[in-house]
């Protein structure tokens, strides 16, 4: 068997130059792949495209609380992505300043970025999608009648990398999730042509149930066990819920 | 000035549209609101990947949230039996392929249901997507939730919607502060009034004509 | 809860009628709904499309043995599949006079089917497909070229009915499989307006771990579970497996 | 008649492509014969959903046989710890996202890599497609095991295959029972020939012109 564990996160994401384009998850705090993301920006990398569903700046958090995905902001050429900033923070303002600096934005929506994963995956040219037609997300894009109804031509999704974060992985690289860690990250791995995944644990071959896998070894080429102290740990994360509740802004959003 | 129903009176009522098996998503704003209002047997959905799952945590339960169990807002809940995971291509087949219905906020509807609900305008960055349209689009029946005028008293149903479009001839149902309004093939049609106000008070504060149902009557809590 | 539970096969059909839709598994033995077929047969609905993965005559059995795909046969308005009896069995041949009498037969390969169910469930109006160029499958389609590469334009597949065998049902309708009964049924079961599955067993809730769910819920309509003598129980197929041994033809194309 | 390999041997030196760590679909017929010569750490997969199972279950094993694992083929297959099972939408994204190695059999091969293995022609209800096209599209290494000649001696190399297509221009590799030929840009180039053989005799058997390798060598099985 490949030996796919490596010892640091640097290492696992040596070969990532300029102008790749990335994939990872972002729903709040959970399944964001922070140790991958800080070792990215710590390449200093640049021109990427990043794709993710969420790309919102986590003003609750002090300096090196997390390591949110827009600390990359000033190494991105392109976003794609149906959520940029909160509504009640203004929403994408805070990308605004690299916009006018040649920062290319492509909107979409959630279900449609999952279905351009999936044709990147299954390598589809194109779906047509009935989401959008009529809206903002229809400009510069063929729009087209098929039985009655109007839908979009959307191009598929097919990043250079994938940064998972799982709960275990076995040594052939097997991964489970754990609750709405799972989300996106199953569809990126298998849509993405190297995947790179933080896991809680790595556990030997055989411990993980078959008929339990969420993705499937061939789809995983890199892992890194997130250890105790790093951003995202179990550990970690529960430090940070359990401050959550200093924070009125976030006891007024996440608990009324 | 007459009263009109509060932000919990119009999720009460639009939790009324859902019943014993229906599985519901449930927008930010008056639609999260509804969660309190609604009846047993209906089941929970998330964009993020969840369906059936319980109660949203509370302020003074923070010490029970747990980072795997959060909705696509952020919100903690809590785990129970029967509640199933999955991921989000799974997530959006539910939510596109009609077996959800959805209570969602919104700026404004228009005479034929478009809905505009992300964007006061602003461009690409003035507001934010999210799962929002496909909701629009896919669900079975869209319940939409918001009051029946601007703070300025301008209409917020109108003839043709004037903030960014979420979904065109999506929405089935609209529940205000002052009245319930179905969207029908022929226009959109008063069923219920807020109590105190009559249709031509409610019609005032609408752009396009109403039309009156056969059987209108006073908004119904029971 | 809804009740999801039927205490019969033909309770479970009794809406189907003429002109229906029907997507099922088949992959040898495995994962077919022998009794939701068989209720079928026996309601003698006509004119229905039936979507499958493979449609071949299993003669290596008796009558009465298994109720195999194949005896919908008369029923048929048309038939959607990538295969067609098998090679070595003449292929198609065994369908011939019913092609004669009208039946329409749609020819796909397994993994445009499974792109085309999902395409349904996820209301897409159509997919650029990479498969199927030059070759019989793109007669009559639109094929276009993409970023330097030629696609098909496929539609997609929402069945009326999808007939699911699972392993096991909660009482809400929570689904799990075993091995490779999994394949095809979780975006079957996607894809259909209404789902009805066969079960070895339904359990109460709570009984199926949240995480290991396959197919959630909401996408289940009808349970009935399998009697012990019924077509295609632990049992019977148990007892064909045993009987496989006696016959020259199973021997040579299973085990050697 | 000089000897030829038999399919055992062509299995064998189509096994020999594979590497530690690869994943492969084999194909019904000389393909599913590599099982017995793949090298330690590759992965089997199977359409219908089952990446990393262990050895088929053979003729005296039936007892063995269990329902829940069989491949596509209908062969049934011993479960072992690391594999792991998974949906068809899953798997054809697998095979189509060129994560996967797959040895397929052949009826015809062209000088530009286009493969026929389907049917020998009879139309639609001739033969029968399966995941055959999906594989030889979507693979990151499509190899064809194939007996050179048929039975009365005719080419199956061809400047253009007669039979329908299963795709154009997937083919990377043909082993044959005379020969490994690699297809490229520029024309099939011959690698190896079979003990015995020569190039000239393998030329005089297959339709377009071969390159001749620089290195052209014997078959190699060690």
């Amino acid at each position: 068997m490949k030996n796919k564990v490596f010892s640091s996160f640097d290492e696992a994401v040596a070969d990532i130059s300029d102008g790749a384009s990335i994939v990872t998850e972002c729903w709040g705090l959970t399944g964001m792949s922070q140790n991958l993301i800080a070792a990215v920006k710590e390449k200093g990398v640049k021109d990427l495209t990043l794709i993710t569903h969420n790309f919102i700046p986590l003003v609750f958090f002090g300096e090196g609380e997390i390591a949110n995905l827009t600390i990359l902001l000033p190494q991105l050429k392109k976003l794609i992505t149906p959520v940029v900033g909160l509504q009640y923070l203004g929403a994408g303002a805070f990308v605004q300043e690299y916009v006018e600096k040649g920062l290319e934005v492509e909107l979409t929506s959630h279900g449609t970025l999952a279905s351009r994963l999936y044709a990147g995956a299954a390598g589809l040219g194109g779906i047509y999608n009935p989401v959008g037609v009529g809206t903002i997300l229809e400009e510069g894009k063929e729009k087209r009648e098929i039985d009655g109804k109007e839908f979009i031509l959307e191009k598929p999704i097919r990043p250079d990398y994938a940064f998972i974060r799982a709960h275990k992985a076995d040594k052939m690289g097997n991964l489970i999730y754990r609750g709405v860690y799972r989300a996106d990250q199953p569809v990126m791995a298998m849509a993405a042509r190297t995947t790179i995944a933080e896991v809680d644990e790595v556990v030997e071959i055989g411990e993980i149930d078959p008929e339990h896998v969420v993705t499937p070894s061939v789809f995983v080429d890199r892992i890194v066990k997130v250890p105790d102290d790093a951003f995202g740990s179990t550990k970690r994360i529960k430090e940070i819920i359990g401050k959550m509740g200093e924070n009125e802004l976030i006891r007024s959003l996440l608990f009324r | 000035m007459k009263e009109k129903l509060d932000r919990e009176v119009i999720a009460m009522r639009a939790a009324k549209e859902l019943k014993y098996g229906d599985c519901v998503n449930l927008g930010i704003g008056i639609p999260n609101l509804c969660a309190h209002f609604i009846p047993e047997g209906v089941l929970f959905q998330t964009e993020n990947g969840a369906l059936g799952y319980g109660p949203l945590i509370r302020e003074d339960e923070i010490e029970n949230a747990e980072q795997y169990y959060v909705d696509a807002g952020g919100k903690f809940w809590t785990p129970v039996p029967g509640m199933s995971i999955f991921d989000i291509v799974t997530s959006f087949a539910m939510i596109r392929s009609g077996r959800l219905t959805t209570i969602l906020g919104g700026l404004q509807v228009s005479e034929t249901g478009d809905l505009a609900n992300w964007s006061t305008g602003g461009g690409a960055l003035g507001g934010t997507i999210g799962g929002g349209m496909d909701l629009a689009v896919g669900a079975k029946k869209v319940i939409i939730t918001l009051e029946h005028t601007t703070k300025e008293g301008a209409p917020k149903i109108l003839t043709k919607c004037t903030y960014p479009l979420t979904a065109q001839k999506c929405v089935n149902f609209v529940i205000t502060d002052l009245a319930v309004i179905e969207v029908t093939g022929s226009g959109l049609v008063l069923k219920e009034v807020a109590p105190g106000w009559t249709a031509d008070e409610v019609q005032a504060l609408t752009e396009p004509r109403l039309i009156l149902a056969d059987d209108l009557k006073e908004i119904d809590l029971e």
